[in-house]
């Protein structure tokens, strides 16, 4: 997060190989849900920069409105418009399965984004970030601190975004049996909505009804932001907390140690930048030029990492 | 000077000026008002489809491609207007109803619980038809006999139903397997989706039973002086306890409608729906505090909003300025909707003054 | 001006007083309707000048005109010598003139104070000066005779006779040289009357001109000096002396007839029907009336007189099923209706045209004939199916039968002035198969002409064999036209008796002291 | 009380009913009303924290807990506090503010532009209060003078400054870099939060303002019959703009109190505070229809909304199931209300029976 709104030089990346040389030109059909969130805001502007690095690519972009069917009928429009590849971040992945296979069907390759296609036949490439890892990593950073402190029963609160979404879900229930592994358990858990206002809110509430605590981890580093205001309105400092996603303020807050954030468990937007970078290879046919495969792969997962004062400055230009 | 007498102004000739029989009465009574008034809302919907020409005439060069347009700009309003005609009901009979897509929501999931969906196809919609119903009756209840302000007996709906769809589905987006549910929305028949002829349908319904039924008749009457309609002998608060189930089968209509769509359901589905189709019913003439609407005009409304969405897709503005494009858009339609309605009685009133 | 001259001015020629307003074939359209068509007015300082004219005549829309409420469409309008056109109330307020509106038109949530003072409160940086306003509109309510009534009291809580008060209050708290009165006196008791027509008295006597608006025209030979009388949006005579022109010269020049109060015939009593259709056995409701039995026969028509706030409505109300009732019971046909509920009341044959038509009996924004039909709609349906064509036929007949002006049954009701609404509501109870009618105030506001319609109607409906049991505050009405009078005082019936056998200073008597109550209570 | 009975019938034996001296009418009278109406509240929110202490008693056993408690429960109100203070004089006015979040968001985006934080905390709040002042001018001229339905067109108003927060803000969160805008969050004054006095100060005013002025006397006017309120000279078009106004100015107030709180702004800040607030205001007494309410009432609405908030945090229930109660709770509250209401009426009337 950071007051301008262009994409951070770390997000988007041209290969040096041959891959890069201009080649046939490729429509690129890409579908986002509306940006009110920091993160989303960033998919959308990496996956315009990545685009706008190639010569051969002509990008179309449509939102996706406010739900499944809106979505639909957005990504109808797209279809009339004849793309050669549609990257396609969805609302949820279950919703627009069916239209993964009818694209599919009609010839015309998916890029599932992030939010996954459960069926195999309905997308092309799917590149997604690991919620259930991040939840794992934050378990993991968070289990171990308490441990090297000496604390055997800590009390440990998580703030997580919105939560009837799934990815919310995977992502608690990697925290929860990562903690298992220690012994460890959520004290209390109260959900925000992504936006640093509610985190503000629930944040506040939990510190409410924790009197002390050991360790927090928020999902999300943009409703960190409300999340760290509460907990300075509330003079409280005397517990740990991991962030999620990565952005800029949070690593720099970390490289900067003088807030209780210590760590963040990253899913990175950057993951649309490699999206239309592959999209444009399946348009031209092309394979990765590391891997001795002729073809792009066709599932990516991004390994959810964990950043930490030591390592900040490695991550600074990745932060959105 | 004739200060100090009492004068008698010659007779007028009989019945002079105050009941002219009425020249063009036909238009200027509240029916003809309603049809001005629609004949507005299509007159931006005009406008809104030569934007949309202008803009990207490459596209509406091919035929082919408006009329699949045209197809998918219905597909995407018969959800939304599938609850707009309930709410209008609603809204007429001087109510609200804030849980409109609480129930879409809850309707839908409970629909596609595994246990439902091993009943199939029928199973499902009768389930999301009854729970959308029930749901409906309760907030009649509330509302009827249990005297509270529809506004938040709804709101308190919209709260809990939520919950309990959060609650029955474990907040995971639950996925169905149906064909004959997902075939709703992936089929067509003679070239029109059959999403679009379930809306047609409603619309039909909603249209005689508003319009030819006593059903409709009392509903107006409800709305526009319930104390009126009590004494004309109208059970008023078990018709409003039926206004709100009707809502409530209409939002079970289109979970079933929305699930196909998504081929899924989960607790957060139909968010908003409610704010969409009340603005929908209000943009089409429909008066918020009750006694008069048209679900043609409700209807007329979900499409032109509808329309807005896809000309902004075909366009592919970033959603902020489509955002301050739409908050335009609809003050403008209300006023083009005012300028034409009052132009039109203008008309008329000049008409009369010269021909009198 | 060269009118002809009509009548002679009956005060001394030294009484002349300045003419403070002055109309000029003033002309007002709206959409569909010419509700003045050259309207002459002249109104002096220190006179009453009463307007008469049939509902629709334009009266209402005449003084709305003049209280800068509406904007004429063309003509004159001359205040104290000057041209003048309000563009708004607060104009004609800052003018000097005060309205007292037909409908009523206080806000139900402020006080009594603050309705009085609305728009032109006793304020300093903004703030309301409370205890001044509260001492002033006291001083006003008693100027009223109405001291009792607490001026910070919310007026939700005040019955309607206490709000045509405050209304009046509203009207004196501005520095008046005009105040006009549309129909203030159709909410008022008989007492209640002479306390307005005190206190105009005292208004004039201080050089203040009010132009009065009634139906009634005792009132106006009572309190008025000179009359206008308006037909169909035109002046059709100006300036006739109040107390001196014959009633038929008035009535004629209103409606082409001549009589005031026309009461059919009654039917001479022949064969007494043994049955009755409704009867009441010791109905009582908490605070509004206290075991009441009463009964009506088929063909009869049972009047209740009382003064305002008797609890007749409220007894009306109970036995139509519109209110609970404690105890007692209300059988049809020798069958015990249940309590609270309308639609049995219906269903057995009941109909009732309620007091307050506006609030309580019509859909104001849809047509004539969907009001005409509101309680018989489902009669003509079939399978729930309305029929459009049967429904405008029947309500077509009424509006026929009523004399409704205007006949178009298509427009919407708001349009109509406040008689011809009042048919409306009426004319609901002659379709379908009602045998008992329940009337309240059938002819509040309705004109001379209508009203002759009106009891023509109801004694034809008596001829048929309905039953009527009216309730009316004027005494003259309830003696003409019932068969037999019950007499309610504070909830009670105090006296019940054949209509031949009261006469009109009898039920005054009965009502307001009971003095002269011998007969056993009913 | 019955000495006020005594003197009462004594005083108008001859104009028996026409002023019926209400016995007991002091109490009946819509003052009493109101007060029951909030003991009711008041007696709601009792029970909410006795509810808390029976289910936390070790929490609830530390007075400095409950004390700390306490506080951040008014905290938490205090943003929605003071957009409902506005909103309720907007619904007594007889209309009603859809935007009021949006307008929360545009004021708190506007305000922590890099430009704008350059001038400073001042130069930030007089922006925030200025956006939203303006941004409510708007809305009462649409509804004012272009005679747009206050919901349609404050609907309009919520997707377009959304819109426009999202534009200006690049769909960012901007974090306030200002310390004394931080500061009216984190700081206290004798142990209680900045945020806390702004609330009652708005609290304050608004009382004074609806009671006392005749500006809040005509609000009653022109919302519980815009008739009148025309026919006795109040200029209502004018009155019903500089209502919204007053509705912005408190949503540009929120702005930088959420801002403070958040540290940051964003488009999506304030998401359906305007329910919130119409909820609360409701909840309170205030007829959505216009003419009555008190601000009292609205801000015990908003403390229970905030308190039942509370309730669930420190209890841990999960949201779905907190959803399912909140509703049934909205729902009590409102039956808790009329209950108490109505029995005390019933209560005075066979009382007045009794010594009549
Ligand atoms: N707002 C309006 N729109 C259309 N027509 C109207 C309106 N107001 C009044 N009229 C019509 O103007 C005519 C005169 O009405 P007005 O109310 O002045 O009559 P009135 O003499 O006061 O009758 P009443 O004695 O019944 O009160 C009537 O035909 C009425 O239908
Ligand atoms: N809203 C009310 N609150 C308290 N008392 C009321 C209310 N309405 C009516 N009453 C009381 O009920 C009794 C009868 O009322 P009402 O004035 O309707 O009688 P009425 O005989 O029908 O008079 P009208 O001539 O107006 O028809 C009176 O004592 C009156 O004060
Ligand atoms: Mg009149
Ligand atoms: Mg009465």
């Amino acid at each position: 997060t950071s007051n301008d709104a262009s994409a951070p030089e770390g997000q988007t990346k041209v290969a040096d190989a041959s891959a890069a040389a201009p080649g046939k030109p490729v429509t690129i059909g890409f579908s986002a849900p509306a940006a009110d969130h920091g993160w989303l805001a960033a998919i959308t502007t990496n996956a315009k920069a990545q685009a706008g690095l190639y010569s051969d690519v002509t990008f179309k972009t449509v939102e996706a409105g406010a739900d499944a069917p809106a979505q639909l009928a957005a990504l109808r429009t797209l279809i009339a418009q004849k793309p050669d590849v549609i990257v396609l971040l969805p609302h949820d992945g279950k919703e627009l399965n069916a239209f993964g296979l009818e694209a599919m069907k009609a010839g015309i390759p998916v890029v599932n984004l992030d939010r996954a296609f459960p069926d195999a036949l309905a997308y092309r490439l799917q590149i997604k970030g690991d919620n259930y890892g991040m939840g794992v990593s934050a378990g993991k950073y968070i289990g171990e601190q308490m441990k090297a402190k000496n604390i055997a029963n800590p009390i440990i609160g998580e703030i997580p975004g919105i939560d009837s979404l799934e990815l919310t879900s995977e992502r608690s229930a990697g925290f929860k049996a990562e903690l298992a592994t220690f012994g460890f358990s959520v004290a209390r858990r109260i959900p925000a909505e992504f936006t640093a206002d509610t985190g503000r809110v629930a944040a506040s509430q939990l510190l409410q009804a924790l009197p002390k605590i050991d360790a927090v981890w928020n999902h999300d580093d943009d409703q960190g932001i409300g999340v760290l205001a509460a907990i300075t309105q509330a003079n409280r400092s005397e517990f740990i907390m991991v962030g999620g996603a990565g952005s800029k303020a949070a690593i720099d807050a970390i490289a900067a140690d003088n807030s209780v954030l210590k760590a963040t468990v990253t899913y990175s937007p950057s993951m649309a930048s490699s999206a239309i970078t592959l999209a444009r290879l399946i348009g031209q046919g092309k394979g990765m030029s590391d891997l001795v495969e002729l073809q792009v792969p066709k599932e990516i997962t991004l390994t959810s990492e964990t950043i930490t004062k030591e390592n900040a400055s490695t991550y600074a230009k990745l932060g959105f | 000077m004739s200060d100090a007498t009492a004068t008698a102004v010659a007779e007028s000739p009989q019945h002079g000026g105050a009941t002219p029989p009425a020249k063009g009465g036909r238009w200027r009574g509240d029916l003809g008002e309603s049809i001005t008034r629609n004949l507005g809302l299509l007159g931006v919907l005009a406008l809104l489809i030569i934007i949309g020409a202008v803009t990207q005439p490459d596209l509406y060069g091919d035929s082919s491609w408006v009329w699949s347009n045209v197809l998918s700009i219905l597909q995407l309003a018969s959800v939304v207007g599938v609850v707009t005609v309930g709410m209008t009901f609603v809204i007429i009979g001087g109510g609200i109803d804030l849980s409109a897509g609480a129930i879409v929501a809850l309707a839908g999931v409970w629909a596609t619980t595994v246990a439902t969906q091993s009943y199939g196809a029928a199973g499902m919609i009768f389930t999301a038809i009854i729970v959308g119903t029930i749901v409906g009756l309760v907030n009649g209840v509330l509302i009827s006999y249990g005297r509270l302000v529809p506004f938040i007996a709804t709101l308190a709906m919209l709260v809990a139903a939520r919950g309990l769809a959060a609650q029955i589905s474990g907040k995971q987006t639950q996925v169905s397997a149906n064909t004959f549910i997902n075939g709703i929305a992936a089929n067509k028949f003679l070239g029109i989706p059959i999403l679009v002829y379930i809306f047609a349908g409603v619309v039909i319904v909603g249209w005689v039973l508003l319009n030819r039924t006593t059903f409709g008749r009392r509903t107006v009457a409800v709305g526009g002086n319930p104390e009126a309609a009590r004494l004309a002998g109208i059970n008023v608060k078990w018709h409003s306890l039926l206004l709100y189930a009707l809502s409530g089968l209409c939002c079970g209509i289109a979970a079933i409608m929305l699930t196909a769509q998504a081929n899924s359901a989960q607790a957060a589905m139909g968010n908003l729906y409610e704010l969409d189709a009340i603005a929908a019913a209000i943009i089409g003439g429909t008066l918020l505090s009750g006694g008069r609407g048209t679900i043609i005009g409700s209807v007329l409304g979900v499409i032109i909003f509808a329309t807005i969405t896809n000309l902004f897709a075909i366009n592919g503005l970033p959603v902020e300025i489509q955002n301050m494009v739409k908050g335009g858009i609809i003050v403008a339609a209300v006023l083009i909707q005012q300028f034409r309605f009052k132009s039109v009685t203008q008309f008329f009133a000049r008409n009369k003054v010269t021909t009198t | 001006m060269s009118e002809q001259t009509n009548t002679e001015q009956p005060d001394s020629a030294d009484k002349q007083a300045e003419i403070v307003l002055r109309l000029t074939d003033v002309v007002k359209t709206f959409p569909g309707v010419r509700a003045l068509d050259g309207v002459q007015l002249e109104v002096r300082a220190g006179e009453v000048h009463c307007l008469l004219g049939q509902n629709g005549a334009g009266k209402s829309t005449l003084i709305k005109i003049l209280s800068g409420a509406h904007q004429p469409d063309s003509g004159q309008v001359e205040w104290l010598g000057e041209p003048v056109s309000f563009a708004n109330p607060q104009a004609a307020m800052k003018a000097g003139i005060a309205t007292i509106y037909q409908e009523l038109d206080l806000v139900e949530d402020l006080s009594v104070a603050e309705n009085a003072f609305l728009g032109h409160e006793p304020r300093r940086l903004g703030f309301v000066r409370r205890g001044r306003m509260e001492r002033q509109a006291n001083g006003i309510l008693g100027r009223l005779g109405h001291g009792e009534i607490p001026s910070s009291r919310m007026v939700r809580s005040l019955p309607a006779a206490g709000k045509q008060i405050v209304s009046m209050a509203r009207a004196l708290s501005h520095d008046a040289r005009l105040i006009i009165m549309d129909e203030p006196s159709a909410v008022l008791a008989h007492d209640e009357v002479g306390n307005l027509f005190r206190i105009i008295r005292e208004l004039t006597a201080q050089g203040i001109a009010v132009i009065y608006i009634s139906h009634r025209m005792d009132e106006i030979r009572e309190i008025g000096d000179r009359v206008t009388v308006l037909k169909d949006g035109r002046t059709t005579a100006a300036n006739l002396p109040a107390q001196t022109t014959p009633t038929k010269d008035l009535v004629s020049r209103m409606t082409g007839r001549n009589i005031e109060y026309v009461f059919p015939d009654r039917p001479a009593e022949t064969e007494a029907e043994t049955t009755d259709l409704l009867r009441v056995e010791g109905l009582s409701r908490e605070g509004e009336f206290a075991d009441i039995s009463l009964s009506v026969r088929p063909g009869e028509i049972v009047g209740i007189a009382g003064l305002v706030g008797s609890g007749r409505s409220e007894l009306l109300e109970c036995i139509y099923g519109a209110r609970r009732s404690q105890s007692g019971t209300v059988t049809m046909n020798g069958r015990a209706l249940r309590p609270g509920s309308v639609g049995a009341a219906v269903r057995a044959g009941m109909g009732m045209a309620p007091e307050e038509r506006k609030s309580q009996a019509l859909l104001l924004g849809e047509p004539i004939y969907r009001n005409v039909t509101l309680a018989t709609f489902s009669r003509y349906a079939r399978l729930g199916f309305t029929d459009a064509g049967k429904e405008l036929a029947e309500a077509e007949g009424i509006a026929e039968a009523l004399e409704l002006r205007p006949r178009d049954v298509r427009r919407a009701v708001r349009t109509l002035s406040g008689g011809n609404q009042q048919k409306v509501v009426v004319g609901r109870w002659l379709l379908g198969d009602t045998r008992l009618l329940l009337l309240d105030e059938p002819t509040r506001g309705v004109d001379v002409g209508a009203r002759a319609e009106l009891y023509q109607v109801i004694r034809s409906l008596a001829a048929r064999g309905v039953g009527v049991l009216l309730v009316s505050s004027e005494v003259p009405e309830v003696l003409g036209l019932a068969d037999r009078v019950l007499v309610m005082r504070e909830g009670r019936v105090v006296r019940e008796a054949l209509a031949g056998e009261l006469d009109e200073d009898t039920v005054l008597d009965l009502v307001m002291s009971g003095s002269l109550m011998e007969g056993a209570p009913a």
